[in-house]
């Protein structure tokens, strides 16, 4: 057990699934984006190199690549650098690789992990801040894991490498720093298993990715006015962990559900349905969504905090659920 | 490069190029009699180029296609009956009735998945190469794709990657509308290509390129072998470019079997006359009327021997419909199978 | 006013369109895919052959081609075909065309109208099926706009047309020979106006596109029971009449959202989630979801049906929300 | 093709080419000390393309650039300070702060649209040149991009119809990479190409292609004329590849000036040693150096006129600096501002 930086951890996932399996191959990308953690990937680059290949700048084709090695037994991995940039590999993501083993009668598969850096970054402007997990949980046949902690990061991807499914990996870069905890064996987490990362009983803060954390810090600010929020981290949303997520709501009848997707169909839309539909009797208050705003990422740092979700605005929406009146003469 | 094909071998050919000319004939009259909906595609007029390309291929070499699929599934042997029963979305299909026309594929015999979208094979048919090579294996990968897919970035993209990384990868495409090409846009739908040749567009890549009589299915044979040859060797991906005449029932819309009818293979030694219309397409085009006429010619097969063989195809194919029709559709409850495999 | 085909509506809302306004430009696909409506587009293309440009298969180039047309002065319609195709050009729809605007600090414009045929079709099987909508919604930026009468297909369109905005026009192909009553002059349906279908007040059935007709079918249905369904087409999901959305549930506490996209933050999550947002206490039971199943859409036809929405899934989802007991003893 | 160019262009060439050097200097000084965060890109080593590609134009024509787009805006007279304020994000900006330095754009100087995204701008100012088409104009859409763009797909699809339709659109591709083609992609991060020269690609498509050495301005501002000449007459799109050596400066990842350091003009006249270190960018390479030394030694323009244009043009980008790092940044509720336009 060690204390180090999630890129650290993920480095380590990937080193050990280089290792564990011959039939891991990199299709080049970033992993880190231009952080500072860039050169933790020469280990793999340099023990592994005839399974690295890197690519020109052709993100259609460096996926329908990886799909296609998949398909003929690789257990690829493509990091596409900014979740952005795979919008232009929608097509062999969405209508080849979800749909591939399905199609097949479960004959073949293809086992590809889509890395991406996804979310609000600070200065990443509108083409650069994209958040696709909601378009991705509505792509049925992809796993879709969304960690946010350096332990979660190493054994949810020595999971997510070692399943037979399509996975789409995503990281938001303001992680790649935050430190923990780590064991330095090999260990993975099973997909679909959530987590509590702060037990509570007034208010059930659920999250994914970095918005975990934006839920931690809510939930500090929140004890010190006297509210103890739980905060759920689903960790991967599809497997969803359903029985998880009811759990929290039934417990304390208050959700506030945290995204950086855009509003309209995102995932905390589609938390706020699934806690409505489990526990619609014990609800005290409506599901409140935080998300990004319905508009574009804009540059300039005060018009990006004023869309993007944040702890104040969290720490708003579990004081409205908690007011909220019993009845309507209330 | 020698272009002669010896008698098994040109039997193989013949059975390759029967079971698909009588297949399509016998999947229109099931579409003509409403026995199942949507959009197909036959390979009629095309017959030698995927006959002549699978017959040079390895049962370890992979195979991807388009949706004009059918023949390339015939040649690689796979069995008629489960084909049909896909396409009539049938239990027994070869993908349990979830794939259609569209997506035929045959894992067993190496055509693992079939993308009906333009282009949509090209990428994954380079990944599969590039494990072949990571692997240090000696098997190629071999797409077919029409000369539409020319147009999409996307195979643009696994061109420019494939010869980067001198994959062990040929590209057949197939161009069944050779008169599209630099001709702007606006003389037909669907789209066209800016190249006047469109192997210009893999050289310009590095790409080794040659381009084909598609209807000669020696010639295709022996340039799929040295393709594949040289594949093997390490000297990267090879284009080749296979160009047929249209199909006088290749419609724009839907196929039309109507215009040429069903194929007498006596026009290929003058036991039936050539009739008066389409008669280009009888004497010089069809591609399977080619073979027998140059086999017959060659005194290398014989009329009543390719008669043999069509009536014994002829009654396998009515066999496989028969069957294909009298199985079950699917029940809906297996509709959730698959999506994902189980977590390990 | 004359009874004619949706698809003879739409011809004749482009027609006008070509006819009023010099800009309108055609970057060539399919309206009325492989139907038999087909050539209701030589009209236009007759007319007005210097506008109406034939594309190569290039769904990224075309639907670039006409952004840029667009920022340029222009106002082009962009039929891709099967909605499905659309995502080779995710990115230019995504990053360019709805960014367009808000980047520029309200300079430049970008009003393409993206036409599409989307949904479950009889045979498309996982290439050919998909609903888009719900991804679209999660894109800040761009109008959607989802007709389901030949009446509303000409005035959304000639809406769509005329808006600075760019702009999803996704069709049913099932929609195509439906008939209606359509005035012979011109008229815009001003986007974001809900259309009450059906008037009812036991259960709300809330739907877009062909969903409606569904909803249709089941109200009837469930007026056999005895029951009273109202039928809500919300008509445009951007600009969402949010007001006509919360007076329906309002007026009955129960609603069925249904919806062709797959499951996870599909249109009908976003519904459920709105409608427990802004009616929590008058909800007399979760609103029900009837989606697409999470899968891909099979080819075989009762395959096909199993993961469809049917009208049989909306009268049993409006059953159990009328059953729904009053309180947990119930 | 007459490559001279007068006094008067020669003066507005220098103000062009030193406007943007002062520009980028001025800006890395502000990244070093942290006035903005994220992510840019300098123009240097490349000025001669963009200021003698852009001289050629029309103010009716329309330009379309990408993440290394500074340059081209001051070459077209788009004013430095709400240039450095939308980089620096704030209100004055450009864009008021919504596009920061990758996507800056002045729409009043028919700079429409800046993408982020490699290639993202190519089919767009295909779309603009189209429009220009079809309405009869007499205006050419120009787009400056990498030599990373031409391995996307969506720059292959875009050059086609481009060449189908005969757009009036020129394509710069601005390769400061010109050691990349032809490589295997592992020699290198990003990527390549597997052209041997990166014309041959639009030239697969019967585009019309120049190769020009980006570091001379006039025979750039001379391929543009003929360029747009031959647009205006319908020939169809022209493909320019601008070869540029690659500033020492330009690090993989971020730029870093302290090599090369604040260009001393001097160099160009002798009133200044050439220091060791990096002596052939000093000589040869540098655009700016070389235009000036060209001119001096041609007796067009003398050292002391440069220097005083230097003074005025250092001092403007001073005080363009002092403006922007002043104002304020936009206020969080006006990020909902222009997201939709008012329904009509
Ligand atoms: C991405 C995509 N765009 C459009 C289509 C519609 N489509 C189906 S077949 C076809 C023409 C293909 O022509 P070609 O590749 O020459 O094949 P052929 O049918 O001639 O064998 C088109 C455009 C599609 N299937 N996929
Ligand atoms: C679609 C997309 N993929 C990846 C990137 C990341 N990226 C930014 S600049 C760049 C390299 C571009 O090289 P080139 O086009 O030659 O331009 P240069 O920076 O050399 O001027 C890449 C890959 C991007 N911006 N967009
Ligand atoms: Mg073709
Ligand atoms: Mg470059």
């Amino acid at each position: 057990m060690a204390r180090i930086t999630f890129a650290q951890a993920f480095a380590d996932a990937v080193y050990l699934s280089f290792s564990n399996d011959p039939n891991v191959l990199l299709i080049w990308g970033s992993f880190f984006g231009l952080s500072q953690y860039r050169s933790l990937s020469d280990r793999f680059r340099k023990e592994f190199p005839d399974r690295v290949a890197f690519t020109p700048t052709s993100e259609l084709g460096n996926c329908g690549i990886a799909i296609g090695a998949a398909i003929a037994g690789a257990r690829p991995i493509v990091p596409v650098g900014a979740a952005s940039f795979i919008f232009r590999a929608w097509d062999q993501i969405q209508h080849e690789a979800a749909v591939a083993r399905y199609m097949s009668n479960g004959m073949i598969k293809a086992p590809v992990v889509f890395h991406m850096l996804h979310g609000i970054r600070g200065g990443g402007g509108p083409q650069h801040s994209q958040s696709p997990q909601a378009m991705l949980w509505n792509c049925p046949g992809l796993e879709l894991v969304m960690p946010s902690t350096p332990y979660d990061v190493k054994g949810l991807f020595r999971a997510a490498i070692q399943s037979d499914n399509p996975t789409a990996f995503l990281v938001h870069p303001k992680l790649l720093d935050v430190e923990g905890e780590v064991p330095d064996e090999d260990y993975a987490i099973p997909l679909g298993k959530a987590d509590i990362k702060r037990d509570g009983k007034d208010v059930s803060l659920v999250a994914t990715s970095l918005q975990v954390h934006t839920a931690m810090a809510a939930a500090a600010d929140l004890q010190a006015m006297g509210v103890s929020a739980e905060v759920l981290d689903l960790r991967t949303l599809r497997p969803l962990d359903r029985d998880a997520l009811a759990a929290t709501a039934r417990k304390t009848g208050r959700v506030v559900a945290i995204d950086d997707c855009p509003p309209h169909c995102s995932t905390a839309s589609e938390i706020a349905a699934i806690v409505s539909e489990e526990c619609f009797r014990e609800l005290k208050a409506p599901v409140e969504r935080v998300t990004r705003m319905d508009a574009p990422i804009p540059f300039s740092p005060l018009l990006e905090d004023y869309v993007s979700p944040t702890v104040d605005k969290v720490v708003a929406a579990a004081q409205r659920a908690l007011a909220y009146p019993k009845s309507a003469g209330d | 490069m020698d272009k002669g094909i010896s008698r098994p071998y040109a039997l193989e050919a013949l059975e390759g190029l029967l079971l698909i000319r009588r297949f399509e004939e016998a999947l229109f009259q099931l579409w003509k009699d409403g026995k199942f909906l949507g959009h197909y595609h036959l390979y009629i007029g095309q017959e030698a180029t995927g006959v002549g390309a699978i017959q040079a291929l390895k049962p370890a070499d992979m195979i991807f296609t388009t949706h004009r699929n059918h023949g390339h599934l015939l040649a690689r042997g796979t069995d008629p009956e489960p084909m049909m029963a896909e396409i009539l979305g049938r239990e027994t299909g070869l993908l349990g009735g979830r794939g259609g026309t569209f997506h035929l594929a045959d894992p067993a015999h190496n055509i693992p998945h079939t993308s009906g979208l333009v282009g949509g094979c090209i990428p994954l048919a380079a990944g599969a190469a590039h494990r072949f090579k990571s692997c240090g294996e000696d098997r190629v990968s071999v797409v077919f794709f029409g000369d539409g897919a020319m147009e999409e970035g996307v195979t643009f993209e696994a061109f420019n990657i494939a010869s980067l990384w001198r994959l062990p990868i040929i590209f057949v495409c197939e161009n069944n509308d050779p008169t599209a090409q630099g001709r702007p846009a606006n003389d037909r739908i669907p789209g066209a290509i800016a190249a006047t040749h469109l192997d210009q567009i893999p050289k310009s890549l590095s790409m080794t390129t040659q381009v084909v009589d598609g209807a000669d299915l020696a010639a295709m044979r022996a340039a799929v072998m040295a393709a594949r040859k040289a594949c093997i060797a390490g000297e990267g991906p090879v284009f080749i470019e296979a160009v047929t005449k249209g199909w006088p029932g290749s419609a724009t819309q839907w196929p039309d079997l109507s215009k040429t009818g069903r194929t007498d293979l006596g026009m290929a030694w003058g036991a039936k006359p050539i009739p008066d219309s389409y008669r280009t397409w009888f004497e010089d085009e069809d591609p399977v009327l080619r073979f027998c006429r140059e086999q017959v010619a060659a005194g290398q097969l014989d009329g009543e021997t390719i008669s043999a063989h069509d009536a014994r195809i002829t009654q396998r194919i009515a066999a496989a419909v028969e069957r294909a029709l009298a199985a079950a559709l699917p029940s809906g409850a297996r509709a959730l199978d698959h999506v994902l495999a189980e977590v390990r």
